[in-house]
């Protein structure tokens, strides 16, 4: 019995799509370093189609493997399928995160409603 | 596995280990019985009695044998605080980072109407007696301070602290969970009333630990029941634990000298070397330390994440006090000494031993530096820190 | 030697040594720390914890591991105490003949205002189920009665006794420490609410025990600290003797019908050559008592003299409980049963188990009666009641 | 570290003067068997001189063990030196015996003054 599944491990060893996307559509950043997490979320929007994500993250384990599930559920998609990600669809691919830690998955859904909303926002909608 | 969490718990030794087997194979006897047999098992606990005793400067019946570090704080303070109250004094003094076997015991005692003053512990993890004599008052029953801090490792001044307290005619109870084994410690140099040890810090086994009483100091049971113990803590005594405990602490206690060099050397070469990596400050007072304790904050990053890749590397660590890991909040010691929050997330402490090995000492190091520049690679807030949008704290 | 005090502890199975000593030596992490080390031992705890509550049908978040029988009873007892108060409920039922454990802390509680009414439990050692509803009211808050006396061996009716507590919706707390592992225990069958259990009893280790805790019942700690055991029982989790008291039970329980059978017969065998000699009697119920268990009294001589001569016989047995030998006064719980002191000072009690041969068997019988007819033979007491100065009780 | 000495053990184990003497001229009986302890001591005194001494005892080992002393140091001693039996000697006799225990050796004590004193009254001292 580990502490994390698998696939948290493996998401927090090798997370996916780690870095900052230069010219991104949309921005968001939610968290603070007083309560130890703080996710950072940027998106390249075009045609509706979330063509790029990239993740910057100060926290725990799970919230880093929160992060890159996070992206990698939403890349590629149309932006009203990464309107309705939910922090249980992030636990659920991460093939579950301990109770104690779920703050994280719900941490990366606000990250990616946070960038989404500043796209809107961005293009006036 | 390069283990650096020996202030978490320690490896048994091999004699502690082969005490333990052979006693329970055939030494099993009920100690509190009649017969022969049983008065063996007798005979092995009164000779862990007198070892315990002499490895810190008490007198056998000044012992007694409890299940860990937590029973012995709870019963020394819960003891201390029914004394107190059956005089009207219902003051407590204690110091901010402590155990929560301590802080929490003093935290019922303060919703059964009890003061608490918890003294100020400063920048360096220290307390000052003399703050400790201002704290002092009429109705104050007991102080409470720990002999070395479990995560910042530091050491107090017990010795002053305790004459301070002998002066005042106040009972003064310290948590020596962390130094018993590790550093010198002698109950009646260092004015001890009471003084609380666990088997399992210094090599012994899991589950047994020891409460230190002075003659004359009013002793409650927090278990009661048989007449084990002198009537003070019931429960069929666990002999083979407690003569491996006794074994383990008669051996770290000979060897205090050389562990003391041997230890403080590599702590020192391990401070040194995680020391270059920028924006990191050393958590405690550099030398008034545990010979094996380093413990550092890293700016930008998080503990736990730093954990998990070391443990990737092989090396067991830990980020503040084992028992609190999986809460949320930061380490209450490192807010004690007043890591900002943002900051004291971002902790590491390697508690190692004797065996630790330089080559192991260097791979901590060149790991720790890894880890880290990978953490901050890509952490938001350290890429405000560099970028200037946010100021550095360390 | 012929060891005949199971009662007052037992030798380890193999298996459970073997247990202990391989995780001692390759898992010593600390089951709180983040690092596999670490979470490897907690596997290794949560194993256990699952072990233990298959051996008494409850779910594995319903049990506390600690430090041993002693320690269960007060945290029980003390938390339904606890709770009671904060409704106002200061009324606890429980039974003259309990261990220390339960009584000296009902002592404690009667201090801080607690009422309590001691059962009476009859010339067999049984109390009436009726007997417990009758004496239940608005304000008790606990019944805690023993699943079987450690002295006389008798079997109480649980199941009844825990169908009138649910009844009246009071907290039904019972120490088992005698009765796990050596009879049929199922929490919910038998309507517990909290249940008592020490692994020295069951050829586990000592310093280990385990206390169950039915969901939705209060639990309050006794050792406060740490976040271990959900927070209900701080300390450093004793994990190889944990998983060690798991396996010697998961062994016990799966073995219960063989041990019954082949037990109680060897048992009724001591009981009836035993019974041979004149002017002595069978303390506690025929049948409804453990399977290992047998007490006599033997009118005109004393105890412990019977036990030291016993001993030189090369057979270790007891007196009564362990516990209390040391006391000057005769066992309370052969007092509750109506024996006069007279006759509760001559008292022998047996505690076999499987590994006890017949041979065995028969030998305890012959030493048996050649020690009590040669104290007889010069005991005053004796020649009084053969010469008719005295009246004979037995 | 056996419960009692060496020296207990012994007389608890081969208890001297054991019996009864049937033309005593001092017998005291001591104790209660509600206490757990009675001993009885049976003196023959002739020309001042304790020539015999027996006893019987209900009680634990060093109840027993005490009685056995208590004969020993008294046997063919002056009546005088007898009467300054303390129970100190007797537990001293023993290589002692634990606190808890001490009782038994007053027991022996006040066994037998109880038969001196019954000797006394006897011939009308
Ligand atoms: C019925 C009963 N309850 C409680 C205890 C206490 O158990 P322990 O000595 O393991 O604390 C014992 C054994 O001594 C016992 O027989
Ligand atoms: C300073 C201190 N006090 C008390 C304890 C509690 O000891 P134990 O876990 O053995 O009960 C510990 C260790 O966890 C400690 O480091």
């Amino acid at each position: 019995m580990a502490l994390y599944s698998e696939k948290v491990m493996d998401h927090f060893r090798n997370p996916r799509n780690v870095g900052v996307i230069e010219d991104a559509n949309g921005i968001g950043e939610v968290g603070n370093a007083k309560c130890g997490d703080i996710m950072k979320m940027y998106l390249k929007i075009e045609d509706d189609i979330i063509k790029d994500v990239k993740f910057e993250t100060f926290g725990c384990g799970s919230a880093i493997a929160s992060s890159s599930m996070a992206t990698e559920l939403i890349k590629g998609k149309p932006v009203a399928d990464a309107m309705k990600l939910t922090n249980q669809a992030v636990a659920e691919a991460l093939d579950g995160l301990p109770d104690y830690k779920m703050h994280c998955s719900v941490l990366a859904e606000e990250a990616i409603k946070s960038a989404l909303d500043d796209y809107h926002k961005r293009t006036g909608e | 596995m390069i283990y650096a969490d020996n202030a978490a718990t320690t490896k048994m030794s091999d004699k502690a280990i082969e005490t333990m087997v052979s006693l329970m194979k055939d030494t099993y006897g009920n100690p509190s019985s009649l017969y022969e047999f049983g008065q063996k098992s007798k005979e092995v606990l009164e000779e862990a009695r007198l070892k315990v005793a002499n490895a810190i400067g008490a007198n056998p019946k000044e012992i007694i044998f409890t299940s860990g570090g937590s029973e012995s704080d709870n019963q020394a303070i819960n003891s201390a605080a029914k004394a107190g109250e059956a005089q009207g004094k219902k003051h407590i003094i204690s110091s901010a980072f402590e155990h929560h076997a301590v802080l929490h015991t003093l935290n019922k005692l303060k919703k059964e109407g009890f003061e608490i003053t918890l003294l100020d512990v400063h920048e360096n993890g220290l307390i000052d007696p003399k703050e400790v004599e201002d704290a002092i008052r009429e109705d104050t029953c007991l102080v409470t301070i720990m002999f070395a801090n479990n995560e910042i490792g530091t050491i107090e001044p017990i010795r002053e602290i305790g004459e301070v307290c002998k002066k005042h005619g106040v009972t003064f109870h310290t948590d020596a969970v962390q130094a018993i084994g590790h550093i010198p410690v002698n109950v009646v140099d260092d004015n001890i009333d009471m003084l609380s040890a666990s088997a399992h810090k210094f090599h012994g086994p899991k589950g047994v630990g020891f409460l230190y009483v002075r003659k004359g100091v009013k002793l409650y049971n927090l278990i009661e029941g048989g007449a084990q113990e002198k009537g003070k803590r019931a429960g069929t005594e666990n002999v083979p634990g407690i003569a491996a405990m006794a074994v383990a602490l008669e051996d770290a206690v000979a060897n205090l000298d050389n562990y003391s060099k041997l230890v403080t050397a590599k702590r020192d070469r391990l401070i040194e070397g995680i020391s270059e990596i920028s924006h990191s400050a050393l958590n405690g007072d550099a030398t008034k330390r545990l010979p094996g304790n380093v413990n550092f904050c890293f700016e930008g990053i998080e503990g736990e994440s730093i954990l998990l890749l070391l443990d990737d590397k092989g090396i067991a660590a830990s980020s503040g006090s084992a028992c609190t890991s999986g809460s949320l909040d930061p380490s209450h010691v490192l807010l004690a000494i007043g890591r900002v929050h943002d900051v004291a997330h971002g902790s590491l402490r390697l508690s190692i031993d004797e065996s630790t090995t330089d080559e192991e000492v260097e791979t901590i190091i060149s790991s720790v530096k890894e880890v880290v520049e990978y953490l901050r690679g890509f952490s938001p807030v350290w890429r405000d820190l560099i970028s200037g949008k946010r100021e550095f704290i360390l």
